[in-house]
C-alpha cells in the first residue's frame, strides 16, 4: 500500500520513516550524554568574536542577495544573457511566443 | 456636458435607442439579434447620455452598485432557467409545449410567431439585462475615471 | 466551399488583420496601442470563424424567412458571437488596467511603466 | 443519489457560477453570510467531485449532454455527429478536478482572513467563484469551443484577481501581463478551433479524434494549440509572465493561478493524446514537449537562485516543477506508438508526471500560502529585509520547510515519490534526461535553503520583534494542504494506483474516449 515498485526496485516511506526515527533516537541519546553544567545568561552562552563586541543583529544576518554569490559569479557567462532576456516588457514576451510558434510549425512541417 | 442642442436631441433619441434595444432583445428567438446585441444597443444609449450630459451628472442618477445588482440578477435568472431543466437535463427547454412561449414555430417563410421558443426568450431577456447593466457600468466607470484624472491635472 | 477568387477574399482579409495585429503587438510599446492590436487580433479571428459559416447556396439561418432545407448551420455564428462577447470583456478589463497603470506611473509605455524584470 | 451522480458534472460547474452571482446580492445583506456561502460552495463542489470520482473509477467515462432529452444522448436521432455541448469526464479530468477542489477550498478559507482588510470583497469572491467555475469547466468539457470559453472565463477572472489590489503598481502590471498573454493564447486556440471546424465541421474532441487526418492545416493547428497552452502553463521560453504575475497576486490567488496553469497542461495533454492520438508523429511532438520541459526545469531553477523576492523565487520554482511534468508526460507521448516501450516505462513515466501534478499543486500552493503569511505579517516580499522570523512564526516556518522539502524531493515527502518515479522511468528512455532532472532537484534544494535561511533563521531582527503568528484561518488552510502532503508522502503507492495510474491510462486509451461519445 505504501510502497512504490519499479521493476526490481521499490520505495517504501514507512520503512524509511522507521529508520529515520531510530537514527533520531540515537542522535538524541548521544546528545543527552553531553555537558550540562553551563550557566545561562553569562559569557558562556554569548557570541565570542576574539574578545570584540559582536556587530548588531541586522549586520549579523547574511542578506539574501549575498547567498550563493560564488555560484552566480562562476556562472556569469550563463546568467548575464539569461537575466537580460527577462526584460519584463510584454512585447518581448509576444516576440518569444511568435518565434516559438513559427519554429514549432516549421519543425512539424519538416519532420512530420 | 455638451451644448443644449446635443442634449435636447439626445433626450429625444434615447427613447428610440432604448426601444430598439429592447425590441432586439425580445425578438432574439425570431430575428437576428438577442440578449447581447440588444443589451449593447441599450448600453450605447447610455453612452450617448454620458457623452451628452457628462459622466458626473449621469452618476447622480445611475450608480454602479445598482447596475451591479441588475447584472447579478440577470445572470442568476439565466442560470436559474438552466437549472429549471435539471429534472431532465441541465439547459433542457422545459417550456416547450407549455402555455408560456410553448408553441412549435412554423416552418417555411412566415411573419414570425413570438409565442415560441420556450425558455429562450427568457434567457435572452436575462442576458440582455446582464449585458446592458454590465456594459453601462463599464462605460460609466471608465468615463468617471477619465473625468477624474482631468480634474486632477 | 467553392474554390474561386471571390471566396478567398475574406481569408485574405483575415490574414491581413492577424498580420497587422501581430505587427502592433510585437512592435508597439504603447499599452493602449497594444490593446488595440489585441482588438484587431480578435476581429481577425472572428472574421475567420464567420467566414467558415459560408456555404454556397445556403441562406442565413433566420427562422422566419427560409425554406428549411437551405439553412446553413448556425454554429459558426454562435461561436463568433460568443467570442465577440469575450473580446469585449477582455478589452474592457485590459483598458481599465491600463488606466490604473497610467495613474500609478504616469506612463502608458510598456518599458517605462514596468516595475518588474529579471 | 444516482440522479446526483448523473448530474454532477454540470453541477460542479454551475453551482460555483450560481454562487458567484449570488455573492454580490448576499453581501449587501450580510458579510458573514457571504463568507459562509463561498466556503459552502467550494466544499459542495469538492463533495460532488468526490462522488463523481468514485463513480468514474468504478464505471469508466461519464458523459453529459447539455439540453438533450437524456444526459447520455450524445448524438441526436437525425444527426450523424454530436451537435450539442457535451461534458466528458474521464479519470484524467476527474484527477484534475480533485486537485482544483482541494486547492480552491484551501485558498478560499485562506482568503477569508487574508483579504479582510481589502475593500470590495464581494467582487473579490464573485471573481474567485467565477474562476472556480471556469476552471472546473475546462476540466470537464468534451468540446473544443467550450474549452476556449472556459479558458477565457478563468483568464478574465484570474487577471482581475491578480490586479485586485489596485493600490500596488506591480499588481496591476502583473494582471495586465497575465490577461494579455491569456488573450493572445486563447485567440490562437480559437484560430486552431476554426481550422478544425473548416476541415471537419466538428467541435467535439472525441468526434474530431475519430476523423482527424493530420493534414498540413492540422499541423498548423497543432503548433498553435501546443504553444499557446505551453505559454499559459508557463514553460520556458514562454515563462516570463509567470514570476511577474505570481509574485504580485494575493497569495491565495497565486495558489489558484498555479492550478489554472496546470489546467492548460491538462489541455495540452488532452490535445496531444485524446484529440490527435497516434495520428501525429509522436516522437516529434513528444520531443518538443520534452525539450520544453527540460528548458523549463533548467532555466526555472537557475533563475530562481538569484531572486530576492520570495514569491518570485517560488514562481520560478513552479516553472521548474512544471518542467518535470512536461518531461514525464512527453516521454509517454514520445513512445505512444510503441506498445513495448509504453508498457515498460511509458505508462510509469506518465503516472509519475501526473502524480507530480497533484504534488506540485499541493506543495507549491503551501509555499505560496506561507509566503503570503510573511507578506501579511511583515509587509514585504523582499528576502533581504527579512530575518529571524522563525522565532515568532514557528508554525509558519515549519510549514514552509515542509513545502520546501517536498518540493526539493527530500524523502519521505510526496515530491520525492513522484520525482523518483519520473527518474526511474525516464532513465530507461534517455539516461541524460534523468541525470539533469536529479541535478535540477539538487539546485531546487539550494534555492529553498536560501529562502528559508534568509527569511526564518538567525536572530530575530529588532524591527520584527512584535511579529505575530499567522491568523487561525490561514493556518487552517495551510494545515489542510500539509496533511495531504504528508499523507501522499507516506502512501505514494496508494495514490499512484488509485489516482495517477488510471489517469495515465485514460490519456493513453484514445479509443475509449472516442467511443464514449461516438459509440461503437
Amino acid at each position: 500500500m505504501a510502497a512504490l515498485e519499479f521493476g526490481l526496485d521499490f520505495w517504501n516511506p514507512i520503512v524509511w520513516v522507521i529508520v529515520f526515527l531510530v537514527l533520531i533516537a540515537g542522535a538524541y541519546l548521544l546528545r543527552s550524554r553531553g555537558q550540562k553544567k553551563y550557566k545561562k545568561g553569562t559569557a558562556q552562552t554569548q557570541i565570542f568574536l576574539s574578545g570584540e563586541e559582536p556587530p548588531p543583529v541586522e549586520q549579523r544576518h547574511i542578506k539574501a542577495h549575498n547567498i550563493y554569490w560564488g555560484f552566480l559569479q562562476a556562472l556569469k557567462g550563463y546568467y548575464d544573457p539569461t537575466v537580460k532576456a527577462h526584460t519584463g516588457i510584454i512585447n518581448d514576451y509576444m516576440i518569444w511566443f511568435t518565434a516559438i510558434v513559427t519554429a514549432t510549425a516549421v519543425i512539424l512541417f519538416i519532420v512530420g | 456636458m455638451m451644448s443644449k442642442i446635443v442634449r435636447t436631441i439626445s433626450n429625444i433619441l434615447i427613447l428610440f435607442i432604448f426601444i430598439y434595444g429592447l425590441y432586439i432583445i425580445m425578438h432574439g428567438h425570431l430575428t437576428p439579434g438577442g440578449g447581447f446585441q440588444g443589451g449593447a444597443v441599450v448600453a450605447s444609449g447610455v453612452a450617448l447620455l454620458i457623452v451628452a450630459f457628462g459622466s458626473q451628472s449621469i452618476h447622480k442618477s445611475l450608480r454602479e452598485h445598482h447596475l451591479s445588482i441588475l447584472e447579478s440578477s440577470g445572470a442568476l435568472v439565466f442560470i436559474g432557467l438552466a437549472f429549471g431543466g435539471i429534472a431532465t437535463v441541465f439547459f433542457y427547454n422545459f417550456l416547450v409545449g407549455s402555455s408560456i412561449f410553448g408553441r412549435i414555430p412554423p416552418t417555411g417563410p412566415n411573419p414570425g410567431d413570438i409565442w415560441t421558443g420556450g425558455v429562450i426568450p427568457f434567457m435572452n431577456l436575462a442576458v440582455g439585462l446582464k449585458v446592458l447593466a454590465g456594459l453601462s457600468a463599464i462605460l460609466l466607470v471608465m468615463a468617471l475615471a477619465s473625468s477624474m484624472t482631468e480634474m486632477d491635472e | 466551399m467553392t474554390q474561386g477568387a471571390p471566396f478567398n477574399v475574406p481569408f485574405l482579409a483575415v490574414a491581413m488583420l492577424i498580420g497587422i495585429a501581430f505587427y502592433i503587438i510585437l512592435s508597439q510599446r504603447n499599452l493602449i496601442k497594444l490593446v488595440m492590436g489585441l482588438g484587431i487580433l480578435a476581429s481577425g479571428v472572428n472574421l475567420f470563424l464567420i467566414t467558415l459559416g459560408y456555404r454556397e447556396g445556403g441562406v442565413a439561418p433566420i427562422y422566419t424567412n427560409v425554406p428549411i432545407e437551405k439553412m446553413v448551420l448556425p454554429v459558426p455564428q454562435a461561436l463568433t458571437l460568443t467570442s465577440i462577447v469575450i473580446a469585449v470583456a477582455t478589452l474592457a478589463l485590459m483598458l481599465s488596467m491600463v488606466v490604473h497603470i497610467y495613474r500609478h506611473t504616469g506612463s502608458v509605455d510598456a518599458e517605462k511603466s514596468r516595475t518588474m524584470k529579471g | 443519489m444516482d440522479k446526483l451522480i448523473t448530474h454532477s458534472p454540470i453541477l460542479i460547474i454551475a453551482i460555483p457560477l450560481l454562487a458567484a452571482f449570488l455573492t454580490p446580492l448576499i453581501s449587501r445583506v450580510n458579510q458573514k453570510a457571504r463568507d459562509v456561502l463561498v466556503i459552502t460552495t467550494l466544499a459542495l463542489a469538492g463533495f460532488l467531485v468526490i462522488i463523481l470520482a468514485r463513480d468514474i473509477y468504478a464505471n469508466g467515462i461519464h458523459i453529459y449532454t447539455l439540453g438533450a432529452s437524456s444526459p447520455t444522448l450524445a448524438i441526436p436521432e437525425q444527426y450523424m455527429v454530436p451537435m450539442r455541448i457535451i461534458l466528458e469526464v474521464d479519470a484524467m479530468s476527474i484527477f484534475m478536478c480533485i486537485i482544483w477542489a482541494t486547492v480552491s477550498l484551501a485558498a478560499g478559507i485562506y482568503s477569508l482572513s487574508f483579504m479582510k482588510e481589502e475593500t470590495g470583497r464581494d467582487r473579490f469572491y464573485t471573481l474567485l467563484l467565477l474562476m472556480v467555475g471556469g476552471v472546473f469547466g475546462m476540466m470537464l468539457t468534451g468540446d473544443l469551443f467550450n474549452l476556449f470559453v472556459f479558458l477565457e472565463i478563468s483568464a478574465i477572472s484570474g487577471g482581475a484577481l491578480v490586479a485586485f489590489r489596485t493600490r500596488f503598481t506591480d499588481a496591476v502590471e502583473g494582471g495586465l501581463k497575465y490577461i494579455i498573454i491569456s488573450t493572445v493564447g486563447a485567440l490562437m486556440v480559437l484560430f486552431a478551433i476554426g481550422i478544425f471546424y473548416a476541415q471537419y465541421n466538428l467541435l467535439n474532441i472525441a468526434a474530431l479524434g475519430q476523423v482527424i487526418q493530420y493534414t498540413m492545416l492540422d499541423k498548423v493547428a497543432l503548433a498553435f494549440l501546443v504553444i499557446a497552452f505551453a505559454m499559459k502553463l508557463g514553460s520556458v521560453p514562454l515563462h516570463m509572465w509567470v514570476p511577474d504575475t505570481y509574485a504580485v497576486a494575493p497569495a491565495n490567488i497565486t495558489a489558484m493561478l498555479l492550478v489554472s496553469s496546470q489546467i492548460c497542461m491538462y489541455a495540452l495533454f488532452r490535445t496531444c493524446f485524446s484529440l490527435y492520438g497516434v495520428t501525429l508523429n509522436t516522437a516529434t511532438v513528444g520531443w518538443i514537449v520534452i525539450i520544453l520541459g527540460m528548458l523549463s526545469m533548467f532555466v526555472g531553477v537557475t533563475m530562481a537562485v538569484l531572486q530576492t523576492d520570495i514569491k518570485r523565487l517560488i514562481a520560478y520554482n513552479c516553472i521548474c516543477e512544471s518542467g518535470y511534468i512536461l518531461l514525464a508526460v512527453g516521454v509517454g507521448l514520445a513512445v505512444l506508438g510503441q506498445p513495448a516501450a509504453l508498457d515498460t516505462y511509458g505508462i510509469a513515466a506518465m503516472s509519475g508526471g501526473i502524480f507530480h501534478m497533484i504534488n506540485h499543486a499541493l506543495f507549491e500552493g503551501l509555499l505560496f500560502l506561507a509566503a503570503g503569511v510573511l507578506f501579511y505579517r511583515v509587509g514585504t516580499r523582499n528576502l533581504n529585509e527579512m530575518g529571524g522570523l522563525a522565532h515568532n512564526m514557528k508554525f509558519t516556518a515549519i510549514l514552509f520547510l515542509l513545502g520546501a522539502l517536498a518540493s526539493s524531493g527530500i524523502p519521505p515527502f510526496n515530491g520525492f515519490a513522484s520525482k523518483l518515479l519520473i527518474y526511474e522511468s525516464v532513465y530507461q528512455f534517455n539516461p541524460i534526461l534523468a541525470i539533469i532532472g536529479i541535478i535540477v532537484s539538487i539546485i531546487t534544494l539550494a534555492i529553498f535553503v536560501k529562502a528559508f535561511f534568509s527569511a526564518f533563521t538567525g536572530q530575530v531582527l529588532p524591527k520584527y520583534k512584535d511579529v505575530r503568528e499567522a491568523p487561525k484561518l490561514m493556518m487552517l488552510s495551510m494545515i489542510i494542504l500539509s496533511i495531504i502532503i504528508v499523507f501522499f508522502g507516506l502512501f505514494p503507492g496508494l495514490i499512484v494506483d488509485w489516482l495517477a495510474h488510471p489517469a495515465a491510462d485514460a490519456l493513453i486509451n484514445q479509443a475509449e474516449y472516442i467511443s464514449a461519445v461516438v459509440g461503437g
